[in-house]
């Protein structure tokens, strides 16, 4: 019975926390949200060192063979860390979709680029993960895809997983004939997302995404780092707020001496301490319980989403005006679990979605 | 991550299940606590190692080795059986470890065997009117007389002080010393003259909780559980033991579950609860918080079964539990509407008018065992390491 | 311009405020909730000769004829007071159905005895305002009503107004043949319910309650004088928390000196606070702007019952363990704003009511 | 209760129309403080009563007696024409009524008529980057130097200031009184030498606010407002005045009236999202917060009007105001989902982006001017007579 972190997990974290904390600081952030940086090369690039982008790839195909729950932990880091580098897309997206349900020869020829941290791969799943907007739908027509697709995100990307208006998922290669990607600007200026817009563009079908349920595993994986993501943004804020709290003073005395404060902070980490463990049991879940993966999925994103935005909010109070200037650059943060709310679902849609796994719905 | 217990383990819940199955007849439903049945039932899983397991077998347990999974085994199987885990209470769960940890040999010797089998019961005199969150400044004193203390003052929260032979209390021994290093920890027999309990009625309209009202109560001076001005220490060893429990979410859990077989009953206008969209997702909200506890929960267990540290993730279950509770059993009125309202003995009430019980016994405890806010005092400087709030004499206040 | 209370208005709330002082304490209260009083005649006595029980009655019927705003005060009072007396029903709805759908027969011989305290009147209109439970509906078949009505309060009563499945009303005398009143235990013993049993019972039928319109604004006018109910008794509980905090001594300090305390007590009154002008604007619209009227009474009665389920709870934390005895007495307060809470509608299906009444529903 | 403000006033309200229907062409609409149209359109207002209206002649107002619902009535004309009222600004609002007070006859004479006909725009020094909820314990410093004061620190929070010609500015000028009795309060130009103003950054992405750094800036000593070492009573004196108009409930109509719009249009997967019963029951939430707010400042005017005490309605505007606001905001960026985190010059964003922006300057209103938790000591302790927190030396806390 262990319900906890393994020693190589305390270690495969320890390591990306290090690694992130020297090469992803809050700086580097601002030079990316600044587009002085097109495309992190160099954060990916240490990363695929570490083995962060071929996590959960097979070790045949160049990754490094592990669960989700080590995907997990290193969502985390990255949202702790507000890391300009794509994953939640590139390297358990479509990793999974690939393994689950691609071809072979997809498969190699994706899957060992990315463990490397030679490409990346984005997805365009929102309009079936959070309901369709603005009339975005892909349609299939004789393995040629036509219509646009939202917030396609780990953009730029080499290549982008698709679902279409019938749940399948296909692959469609950057720079396609009839394919075209029109970026949109987010409130989280770490992680950009884009337009996708086909116009009978070949793209290459996973075979085994026909009876929408591969499509499913995939959101649902996409969730769960998700939530994983908001988990390490709200803990860095939180930890920001009691390490500011500890530092100001006003009146005389630190404020992290006043009652009010304290209980701000107590609220806020009595509400995130318990989604450590839920993101570890979705997670789990993905891997070895799948009769219960798909609801854990859904309550875990939209439970840690509510959660991530108290904390947003209550972080940036404890801080006073500081908080509301770019001077300490808490509303990276801010931003990123805002943004992470909104995508794969929003928290009620997910809750209606948790009802209907469980029959709740007539 | 391995959530199995393995099958070492699998083996000894057969076991358990094999006990249960063999001898439930013989357990208690109901009854009193002096029931010749709930005593034999206690007797015979003392024996069978089901209760008082890891005490040693000298002061009348098992004396297993303590084993966190073998623990939650038997819990576990009891509880799914539906048939008594044995007897608890404040003498079992607070005052046997405490004796265990800092009793004389002779108090070891006399209390705890017979507190095991159910046949000595303890109450807790612990709160006072004036001294709720700020327990240490209790005022019931006791002074040396001769070899007797004389015990004068009130305590109040005191569950089972009706039906209890004993009582473990705390008493303001050194009236001279700092409030904290003032005070001693007396066990005595609630026979001895000068004792008065009154039922103390709740907002649940139950009598839960007394009043015990002491009037130059004398206690033998050995009856004392470590030194004199220790008490606040040996009081602590227990109280860190209690909060735990409160608010755990297993229970919450088959709450939630009820209430949705309520919401897929109950109607209005003819339509379903669970049928309303809205009342959906409050439901669902509730669940995503009811997870969130329970994984909290495992990995408390798992942290406790690998001696690995938790200390955020166990702070926060008394505070997070208990809200969470209260707002189900909420939950649950607003969907029955103004049958939620019916309470007592009347037509139409769901499941003994429980969701309104509970409701407000949830409120109680979100204020018992250390109020809400003294939980966030709690969180944020022992688990957060924010500065204490400066303190005062009152002498500066003026 | 007058947004206020005139000093026609301040007079009579502190009459009544006075006399409840005295003759309606929580000792009072005690022996009512423990069955020592059946119904509170001498109570009831004392409100008629200050003009309460006739309030909105015209003159000609013995009435005061005063306003619903003038109303609400006096609701909000006897919620203050957790007064064991009638009046939601007896002295605001039916008095207001009788004088705008009534026959002159019924008027005459209702209203003169209602204005002096000699006559009480429930209602029992839960399944139009509240949705059915249980199964319970009435029905008219040649002016002989048959079925169930549950949680008739301002009970026991006379007579009873009733609503039919059709949205019609009656007024059914205590004792009729074929009618049966079977008590119903809540939470709140200041203030009885019953369910109605009705076999073949004559009724008068109100034939101003023709096409619906009447019922509405019955309803809308029990929802103000709850929600009025409800900011009495949510301010007392207030009062009582803020008074308690200044007593209370813990850590050798005032409780009321805590920074968490004083929050707790600011954010009551700053939930609280703002309700009263709304009571005041709802029960204003039901006499003067009747287009407004039906949003503002479902937006009221709604929103009191949340501020009144936090103030509720939150006084109560306040107390700390004496405000969960029954020493204090503070749960009176507590469930009488739950039960203010259940009647004439959820808050949920007040908030939908008010989408409806902006055309928001599809 | 009587809604109407009455013949007379209604009367009043047709000339306000009727000036406003003539001359609107003349009125600017944007542009900068200074363009020509601004400044004439502000000078013909004030020759017509409608801008500093209740500023003796004197001193270049129109002289007319206050009246609430005069002011009021031009407010919602001009609102509901979308004409600019004229000027407003720190200068207008604040300093304006701070001379009038407590300034020489001197100082009335030669900083109010230009001020209010735009010709002198000021900025406000209040706030420094240690001194925010706790603005006495401010130490930008003010030394005598001859006939100067010389003037070291830095200020934050500062908006208008890259536009404004002078500043009044709070200064400690002694150094050893008591913190609230050692400041004082100065007015000098920005073009004095030694003062530099760097933009500050906000969330929301833009400039709105600036940092000010004063070196060896010399002022001349009779430019201060009241004695030295008033300057806290000078300044709170309009701080009182301030702190009523953050989270204006008529406002707050507005934009709800705009989210429902937002939410009869927008689609998900076909279906509008007002259709959606959780998304919608969520709006009413929201409206039913509105319409409290809306009713609470009808009672504020009234009161005003009739002179009567609502102490605790006004108390609460700016806490409940700014929450409210801020999950309106919230709501419409919910509804909208991935749409409503669009933000910036991009496809499909939605009313400029407005609702994030909005969303993101209400938690800073939430915060400035006051926090919310500052808000509510003075909610509880003035509001409702709680015992302020003991107070304490920073020795003692050691």
């Amino acid at each position: 019975m262990e319900f906890g972190l393994s020693s190589d997990q305390q270690m495969l974290k320890e390591s990306v926390d290090k690694f992130l904390a020297d090469r992803a600081s809050l700086a580097h952030a601002r030079d990316y949200a600044a587009n002085k940086i097109e495309r992190d090369d160099a954060l990916r690039g240490g990363l695929a060192e570490l083995g962060v982008c071929g996590l959960v790839i097979d070790e045949a195909h160049g990754g490094v063979g592990l669960s989700l729950v080590d995907a997990a932990l290193v969502s985390e880091s990255l949202g702790y860390a507000i890391a300009t580098a794509p994953f939640v897309a590139s390297s358990v997206m479509a990793p999974l979709a690939l393994m689950r349900g691609g071809t072979d020869a997809l498969r190699q020829s994706w899957l060992p680029k990315v463990a490397a941290g030679e490409a990346v791969i984005g997805a365009a799943v929102s309009e079936l993960a959070g309901g369709a907007r603005e009339r975005a739908a892909v349609q299939a027509i004789g393995g040629k895809l036509s219509g646009r697709a939202l917030f396609a995100f780990d953009a730029p990307a080499d290549a982008y997983l698709v679902a279409t208006e019938a749940a399948h998922l296909y692959l469609v290669v950057a720079g396609a004939k009839g394919f075209t990607e029109v970026p949109l600007t987010t409130i989280d200026k770490t992680r950009p997302v884009r337009e996708l817009v086909f116009d009978g563009t070949p793209a290459e079908y996973l075979p085994g995404s026909d009876d929408g349920e591969l499509l499913e595993m995939v959101l649902d994986a996409g969730r769960v780092m998700l939530a994983a993501d908001t988990l390490g943004a709200a803990q860095n804020m939180l930890d920001q707020a009691v390490a500011y709290a500890k530092e100001r003073e006003q009146f005389n005395r630190k404020i992290g001496s006043f009652q009010a404060v304290k209980h701000l902070c107590a609220e806020m980490a009595a509400g995130l301490e318990p989604c450590r463990a839920m993101v570890w049991y979705a997670a789990f879940a993905l891997d070895a319980l799948p009769g219960e993966a798909h609801l854990h999925a859904c309550h875990t994103k939209a439970h840690l989403t509510e959660v991530g935005k108290f904390v947003a909010k209550t972080a940036t109070e404890v801080h006073g005006g500081m908080g509301f200037t770019d001077l300490l650059g808490l509303h990276y943060w801010f931003k990123r679990i805002g943004l992470n709310r909104q995508l794969l679902g929003s928290p009620e849609r997910l809750r209606e979605e948790a009802a209907r796994a469980q029959s709740l719905v007539a | 991550m391995d959530l199995s217990y393995g099958a070492e383990y699998e083996s000894f819940r057969a076991q358990v299940r094999d006990f249960i199955a063999k001898h439930k007849a013989d357990a208690p439903r109901g009854g009193g606590l002096r029931d010749t049945k709930t005593l034999a039932w206690q007797r015979m899983l003392i024996e069978h190692g089901y209760a008082a397991r890891t005490i040693p077998k000298e002061y009348g347990g098992y004396g297993a080795k303590p084993d966190i999974l073998e623990a939650r085994i038997i819990a576990e199987e009891f509880a799914a059986a539906r048939v008594s885990p044995g007897l608890g209470g404040q003498g079992i769960s607070m005052l046997v470890p405490t004796l265990l940890e800092l009793g004389s040999e002779e108090q070891k010797k006399q209390f705890i065997a017979p507190t095991l089998r159910g046949e000595m019961v303890w109450c807790q005199g612990y709160s006072e009117p004036n001294a709720g969150s700020d327990l240490a400044s209790l005022r019931t004193k006791a002074v040396l007389d001769g070899d007797d203390w004389v015990v004068n003052g009130q305590k109040i929260w005191t569950s089972t002080a009706q039906y209890a032979d004993w009582i473990f209390c705390l008493v303001r021994t050194e009236p001279d010393a700092p409030k904290h290093q003032g005070i001693s920890f007396l066990l005595f027999s609630m026979k001895t003259p000068g004792i008065e309990v009154r039922p103390l009625v709740t907002m649940t309209g139950d009598a839960t909780f007394n009043e015990v009202f002491f009037t130059d109560v004398r206690v033998p001076k050995q009856q004392i559980v470590g030194k004199r001005g220790e008490g606040w220490f040996v009081a602590n060893s227990i109280l860190r033991h209690e909060r735990g429990s409160l608010g755990d979410p297993n229970a919450t859990l088959t709450r939630f579950n009820a209430l949705v077989e309520l919401m897929k009953q109950e109607t209005v206008d003819g339509r379903r609860l669970i049928d309303d969209p809205v009342l959906r997702d409050r439901l669902m909200r509730i669940q995503g918080r009811v997870m969130a506890l329970r994984a909290n929960d495992l990995r408390l267990l798992s942290a406790r079964v690998n001696n690995q540290n938790a200390l955020l993730a166990g702070m926060i279950v008394k505070l997070e539990g208990t809200e969470l509770r209260h707002d189900l059993e909420g939950l649950a009125i607003d969907v029955l509407g103004e049958i939620g309202t019916l309470y007592g003995d009347t037509p139409y009430l769901k499941e003994g008018g429980s969701w309104q019980a509970q409701y407000m016994f949830f409120l109680g405890l979100i204020i018992g065992g250390g109020t809400s806010q003294i939980q966030k005092n709690i969180i944020s400087e022992r688990g957060l390491g924010l500065p204490k709030e400066p303190k005062f004499d009152k002498r500066q206040e003026a």
